[in-house]
């Protein structure tokens, strides 16, 4: 009777409480959205599927090694590749051997749009601040606006990791950060409606010129010299970034930057969304913080979108008539690859049912992913 | 190593002013991440004509038949690298309209992969030892 | 002169014991049975080649750092995953995402198969305790009757590891388990028509219905709420085993799914054989436990096929007449996927050259591997 | 971290009794087993019943276009779920058959990755530089 | 101000010097050659970027984690797999599943050869005890005539990583080493020309016979056997390749094989070549000594080329006059698989254009990469 | 773990002879190398030797039918292993031809490759979510 009863202490039933039961159904409403909706499902069904794994009730702390934040549980073997900030420069290789970064180079002009909507992450560390965030904790949930997912991995694991003072809010931010950009289609529209005329949403752009081969080789060498001797601390994201678009570009080395996109990028995408969602254990995840998290995240995707937009409209003040920049790409420029430039590309057609704006919502886009990591290398300089 | 994480200790009260280093931070950082795609977009708007006139010098003191050695790899560098041929545009549309039409396309690809693994479906696991057929044994 | 007799003391002849002979035969055998007979050659291709890595006698302790038990070889940093029990959940997701549970969805009651045949697990337990085993360490010996060779390991690195005053019988559990998986098409035909009459061997089974995506969706999710609220302590293998099946079944992630069945169920196999292979060094392998443990396993599989047999028997005392199990698939319960399964269906065609059983014994097949993973849960919670 | 492995001590006196405990602990463990897979065996043995309301219920609010959009996706749920149609049947037919006589079958998927990869043999080997020709030089 | 001047000093402008622009060249050379003249590009590229990534100037042990030598960054954990030696035996696993043994089975005396050209390694060896460096350095440095990047690697990664009173010589041994394989179509014809006759290089030999699928499996376990007795140290090298060999050639791991000679290998290529280009960080490379290394290095490739030449020279006094070794082919005994015996094949063509030596130069091709192998063994023993 | 790497410390003086034990190392050293290789060379100029005797004695204990049944198997083994035949001459000299002639189309089969992935461009690049798309919302 002792045996079944200590048994029983063991079980999920046991250990249950309330918490356990809202993580599990959020954890259920993320991969609901990623195959009903398929919202990014590459990342909502790992981090879903994440959520539930770590919020199954179990006995903590008697030697059995099952939960995230366990020494010796293979979940915090696995969750070490997050604290120590490696799979987000793993990831960031892989996304630059499969991105083109083409429209960039045909209309550079465009980069400029990337850095605007990074307002987002400095208005959201300012508002954090003011909910009284620590500076280092407040430049971890800015980043957010920057919609990237691995940038917000790494500043977060950097800045707000649990050691010197912090909280450790690794998790609340990357949920925040990845809720967003699944939700992006959500978010931005009423925004750029807001900010925009029908006119201007209906600014036809040139189509962009033909990029030599010899350009995107330059790309990621001259791209890395510059963004990285102005900031260093980019280098962990940003080296990779154009490391991988190397690869992709060189020609000669095609194999390996086929590996890179392929089953590189695949396993570290695994690994990182099963844990991330785990570390989502309730016990530490639902707080008052989370939720401030969550508000201040909503708001950035909010002023990192006005920011793009705003500062294109500002742009066509100089641009001659018969080359202005659609305002619809600058909500491009939060990142948020590919989702934002096809939200771009959906509300344009919607005042013009002729002009597709995809390929030139792809070169801020793009632009916001090295703006971003731009940014987080800045904070870190900072606050470090 | 140092793993023992402090987690969500008790909320600091939310009274802390923004410090005037912190607007700091904020103005400085965001001018930075202009500063440095300003410098790139600089940058990459002065390459091509680098690129233009060293190439045409290039072209110049090149003889025929290099031309033709180097046709194939260079061709896309040959055209007028300043507007989008009537090839490239057709490409654009081709590109929009699978984009626009014909998502569920997007997987078919896959299908490659999927003929190529059929042969790990648990009936035939290789991980599991798939040729192990027991009828083997008693022939 | 000196300097020759040095390098001479270094070398494999100077070292060679009639252990390291018997080993590499051991080897050989292995590697034979792998691509003559093809047993599992997928694993015995590779434990086969890391016996005889792990066998070569060479000069132990003097800063070489070539033996797996050397701090500081290569051998001794990819065993880490084997002791650190984190190759086994990783194959887990790869199995979770090449394994199709249509036909256990259509006929759920066949899961009771896979939970008969676990007896071999718990038999096997009380065995190696009458031969003087701890508690812990017979635990991990009974798992070989579970006939998985990822949960055998996962448990034994947990329960038999050398800690706590056990021994470390990782490298022989391992050992065993794997070769009797190998022998599974030697091993369960005699006990097959031993406890079945030819009338029962020509039962006819309905054919399995055909099961919706949605039905499939749901089996990892469900499956994982329901089996790790009962037993947390199963959560490290079944977590990733369904994880990897929603990332296949999910629609949505078919490129993740695509890279855990292939290139990291691969990258991981191979370390996995080679380092469990090399761990049989002679010196620790050759002793009268690892005879013992052997002949505890022979016994296992043969309790195992039994208990799945004469459960179905038992089941089909109150099922209709028109609607009965034959008997034989009870015997696929063991888990061995593809193997034991593939018994069932040659034992079926004996009795009856038109009675496929295939389909039908998959799903005793996979349930045996959930059943085993919920032993080694239960195991762990009470010894662990 | 802690890798001083204990190995293979003496062997332990056999005449350690099998304790209560023990017995207990495989008399449980066993029922366990049983339970959980009995549990998965109701929930699934319920599950069709409730998707089929569901989706029956579902089906009746839906508008003819709605059906005709979604014809593609959901096709195998529209099938009465609870008998094999001829089709299934057949391909299960073609399984066991090319699980019986075509075992080599299995491995000319493989082909494909040959294909794929066959540039990567010593002559060419990309890991070792294939395209470095020597005779480049000399042009 | 204040804030700015403090960013300031983070920047690459701040903590420039000219060492960083000298070594920023070298990596934009490297890039060069591989694009340009496709020089080893799969080593080139990613070493080449590496250079560069590892060459950005920051400021240094503040707490930013950006340098390769500084504990808790990215790069100084991915490069523990080369210091630690584990990124080389997993190269050779892959190198092993992708190595076809035939010609070397169906001529097997043409093992010699490979044995022959690793003389390059020992009198390198003693050039460099001569320059000063100590006995451990020395057999580091010696390894480069090996012509063999993962051997370098992993050998100066024993020897001489900065421990024991040595240098770490990691960096600029492997830089050479790889410089040096890139440039063997350089390197090698004036050798090949000075040292034979038109006649010798215009000698045809017997086309190869046919190889069994028998001694193709054979070959790797045969393999393993004898060299692993004779230098067991050498086993973490020879051992893994082998082991690749088998996966290979055994028919039934076909996926093994695959996955090792493509994703495993490229995964492991990309993170070591960039990995070992950031080693290259101005303040530790630009030496006295990584001078001296290049000039030792290019010595010991241009003795090795001669070894397999003169040996070949020296087996052609006893073979029959229709049975004799064309001296071209010795060059390729140095390893650089392919490049060598490319470089055979040219320069046979040149003396006789319908004499094609590119079969019969991987013989020794590849049984160089087996000597070198063993000679970095030997070594170990010695000194490790 | 003790990573504190010792860096390039002070040129050590030149003058350090060297000693006759380095001589020995490279001595032996390059001796054994040959030794190692010259022992494989033996046993593999041995192997086919035995294997052919082996095969040769195999082969008149078996059966016509299990001749047959391993005919695909072996079919290689029993072609004499001495001599080669003129379609491995031809596959050589095909071998050849490709080397010489076509360098790039050793990068063709790779086309497969991007085919199969050519849907994880950043337009649909599956890892940032591509079917997400905005309009299925306001459907
Ligand atoms: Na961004
Ligand atoms: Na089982
Ligand atoms: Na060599």
């Amino acid at each position: 009777m002792d045996g079944i009863l200590k048994l029983y202490a063991y079980t999920g039933f046991a250990n249950f409480t309330w918490g356990h039961l809202v993580m599990i159904l959020v954890g259920l409403g993320f991969i609901f959205l990623a195959i009903r909706y398929e919202y990014e499902p590459l990342l909502l069904v790992p981090i879903g599927f994440g959520i539930l794994i770590g919020n199954i009730p179990f006995m903590e702390n008697v030697g059995l090694q099952l939960g995230i934040y366990e020494q010796g549980s293979v979940m915090n073997y696995l969750y070490k590749g997050v604290t120590l900030g490696i799979y987000p420069p793993l990831i960031f290789l892989g996304i630059g051997a499969m991105t083109d970064f083409s429209t960039l180079i045909s209309s550079p002009r465009l980069l400029l749009l990337g850095a605007a909507a990074q307002l987002g992450i400095f208005i959201t560390f300012l508002g954090a601040l003011y909910l009284g965030f620590l500076p280092a904790e407040a430049a971890a949930i800015g980043i957010i606006g920057g919609a990237d997912g691995p940038t917000a991995i790494f500043l977060s694991s950097k800045l707000a990791n649990g050691l010197n003072g912090t909280q450790n809010l690794i998790g609340p931010i990357a949920i925040a950060a990845y809720s967003y950009m699944a939700l992006v289609p959500v978010i931005q529209p009423p925004v750029m409606r807001l900010l925009t005329s029908k006119d201007e949403r209906k600014i036809r752009m040139k189509p962009p010129r033909a990029v030599t081969q010899q350009e995107k080789i330059l790309f990621p060498i001259v791209g890395l010299l510059l963004t990285a001797f102005i900031t260093p601390s980019a280098l962990p994201l940003l080296g990779m970034l154009f490391f991988g678009n190397l690869l992709k570009e060189s020609t000669v080395t095609k194999r390996l930057a086929e590996t890179a996109k392929s089953s590189l990028i695949d396993t570290v995408t695994i690994i990182l969304g099963v844990t991330v969602g785990a570390s989502t254990q309730a016990s530490v995840f639902l707080t008052p913080q989370s939720i401030q998290i969550f508000g201040l995240g909503a708001a950035s995707f909010v002023v990192a979108t006005a920011g793009g937009i705003l500062f294109a409209k500002f742009m066509n003040l100089f641009l001659p008539k018969d080359d202005k920049i659609n305002p619809l790409i600058g909500a491009a420029g939060v990142s948020a690859v590919p989702d934002s430039a096809r939200v771009a590309q959906t509300e344009g057609l919607k005042a013009d049912p002729n002009n597709h704006l995809l390929m030139h919502a792809m070169a801020p886009n793009v632009a916001g992913v090295i703006g971003s990591a731009i940014a987080a290398g800045i904070l870190l300089s900072y606050l470090g | 190593m140092n793993t023992d994480i402090i987690m969500y200790h008790l909320p600091i009260p939310m009274l802390l002013e923004i410090t005037p280093e912190s607007w700091l931070i904020a103005g400085v950082g965001y001018t930075v991440v202009f500063l440095v795609l300003l410098v790139l977009f600089l940058v990459f708007a002065t390459i091509p004509r680098i690129l233009g006139t060293y190439s045409r010098a290039r072209k110049m003191g090149r003889d025929f038949q290099e031309n033709l050695r180097q046709a194939g790899k260079e061709k896309i560098g040959k055209e007028d690298p300043t507007i989008v041929t009537g090839e490239v545009a057709a490409a654009i549309a081709t590109a929009l309209n699978l984009y626009l039409n014909d998502h569920h396309d997007e997987e078919n690809p896959t299908l490659t992969i999927n003929k190529i693994s059929r042969n790990y479906s648990p009936w035939s696991s290789k991980i599991y030892g798939v040729m192990n057929t027991p009828n083997r044994n008693n022939r």
